[in-house]
């Protein structure tokens, strides 16, 4: 009898934690670090099995759960989407330059300035990275152990949200990319001498 | 390289503002005669190349340096696709330089296909959505600030400019200061009690235009200056009219 | 045979009703009215039987579907609130002088008081540090053995959690603000006069 209560209350802990990981990310706008979670829960066991159970819980809902890198977010459904003409935001469109900028950062990060000037051919214009940076879709990396020390750039996890990514692996033909060499970033024609 | 391949040429718009840097124009030279990247004879690319800077170069002197830059180098792989490799002790043979070219090429056409891919992709807020109206939870006190990096970061590039900006040091000009307008009259009421033109306290021999408005505005200020302390008036009859000055007496 | 595919059909359709209902009222800013949602289900008793659904799949979640006023809202259950100590507080950005007087401290650290005071141009008013202390970004560090021993301020580890950095260093420098567009001289002199 004992033991069945026992039982009873580590089920009943179990559900009770189970909810309060789903609040804490179904109610948040933006992606829920892993960290953040295992505060409440303390136990990475639980943690993951509760995450899992989510995942399948909603696998065919209207809502759906979303692992980006190590963070969790409950995003529409995409089955969805043509249904829902709610107020959507129409960003602006980024220049050709930010959107370039963008990719070679994504595929090639972490990248200095300098090396994207080199993949573009062309020196990066003002305005290019901090538009990037402002809808924190970029952000700094370490600084290379280089001489200059010259910082490096990648993307943000709400680069990965926003293009309904994973993770850097899940960037479309990224394998193609990679598996034909392209993604070589020490091939340059002219060695530049500029310090980043 | 044939006939057919020039004429194309003049069929591209000369100019280069289309173009993000000299890889592109390269780009989109190969794909403008539908050549196989795969089979790319870099010695005609680097002929086109050539041939449409040395238009361009007629048309517009100003033309940015990484494209000239790009020509020379392109002009010395050419001469050495053109000549036999006899030097083998030089830094890069023709193969080499080809295949950079070439990787280089097909390296920006890769970027700028994924970089079109990602923009197909389902995008937040127009294909899905987040929680339309988030509940934050108190526990969690930094959630109150939204300050991300790279507010923190600009914050810091204006500080820093500003403080540039404070400290500008401003050329020596040929403009007239208040303080000199001040003791010219100063030093010119000391003996005339007459009234004097305004117009008249500018030498005759300033060529310089905007000498002149320093003059004018110099001379203007400081016997506006004179005038509240008390010891010249000014009078302008009419609107536009000249303005006079005349020492006050006491 | 007809009558089992036309089944099947319905069925699907009524699947994918319900998810556009749970989306839509997941994704909207307010509670949506029931008229909203009739508006794209058309037929009321689907809708009802939609909502009912919705409301019994929801019952046992960290997370309840609301019903006030004829309106719809998901909303963190009763049975977790009081675990997450729910308030509703608007995330709003630090003040201006709060981040600049951070932002100096992060690159000049450790600095004085007074130092700050003099890259600012202005005094520092009482307020600014206390909040920067209260959310424990910053914290004094050694004194400076220049007369009165002024206390010098540096930032936290929390700070370095906060904005992601791994290390204090891997701040852009000034070269890199300035390569990347944030350290624009004639924009500034325009920001200053707008209201952030």
């Amino acid at each position: 009898m004992k033991k069945l209560n026992e039982k009873k209350n580590e089920n009943y802990d179990f559900v009770l934690k189970q909810k309060i990981v789903e609040a804490l990310i179904f109610s948040s706008s933006d992606p829920v670090p892993y960290d953040e979670l295992l505060k409440r829960i303390i136990d990475k066991n639980i943690l993951n099995e509760i995450l899992e159970n989510l995942e399948k819980k909603y696998s065919s809902s209207g809502v759906n759960l979303y692992v980006i890198n190590d963070t969790y977010a409950f995003r529409t459904s995409l089955d969805v989407s043509e249904f829902l003409n709610i107020e959507k935001i129409v960003p602006k469109p980024l220049s050709r330059a930010a959107t370039e900028t963008l990719a070679i950062i994504a595929y090639h990060q972490p990248i200095t300035r300098s090396e994207i000037e080199n993949i573009r051919g062309v020196s990066l214009s003002r305005g290019t990275l901090d538009v990037l940076l402002e809808l924190q879709w970029v952000r700094p990396g370490h600084r290379k152990s280089t001489p200059g020390n010259p910082l490096t750039w990648k993307t943000t996890n709400l680069f990965l949200d926003y293009f309904n990514l994973k993770n850097i692996k899940d960037l479309p033909g990224i394998e193609d990319l990679k598996n034909s060499g392209l993604l070589d970033k020490n091939k340059v024609i002219f060695n530049d001498q500029s310090v980043d | 390289m044939s006939e057919l391949n020039y004429k194309k040429i003049d069929v591209l718009s000369l100019s280069l503002d289309g173009f993000e840097g000299p890889i592109d124009l390269l780009l989109s030279l190969v794909r403008d005669h539908k050549i196989d990247l795969t089979k790319l004879s870099i010695l005609t690319l680097a002929e086109q190349y050539l041939v449409f800077l040395d238009k361009i170069i007629k048309k517009d002197i100003d033309i940015a340096a990484e494209y000239l830059v790009m020509g020379a180098w392109l002009a010395f792989l050419k001469s050495k696709l053109l000549l036999p490799d006899d030097n083998e002790e030089e830094s890069m043979t023709s193969e080499e330089m080809s295949e950079l070219l070439e990787f280089q090429i097909k390296r920006l056409e890769g970027m700028q296909k994924v970089s079109k891919l990602l923009f197909k992709r389902p995008i937040l807020g127009k294909h899905f959505f987040k929680k339309g109206n988030p509940e934050i939870f108190g526990v969690n006190q930094k959630n109150q600030y939204n300050t991300s990096l790279y507010d923190l970061i600009k914050t810091y590039g204006e500080i820093i400019a500003f403080n540039n900006n404070k400290s500008i040091t401003i050329a020596d000009t040929q403009l007239y200061s208040v303080e000199d307008a001040l003791n010219t009259l100063k030093s010119f009421f000391k003996h005339s009690k007459d009234w004097k033109d305004l117009l008249d306290f500018i030498p005759n021999n300033l060529r310089n235009k905007l000498e002149r408005k320093s003059v004018l505005a110099s001379h203007f200020v400081a016997s506006l200056e004179l005038v509240k302390e008390g010891s010249l008036k000014l009078r302008q009859d009419n609107l536009n009219g000249n303005i006079l000055l005349h020492p006050k007496i006491n």
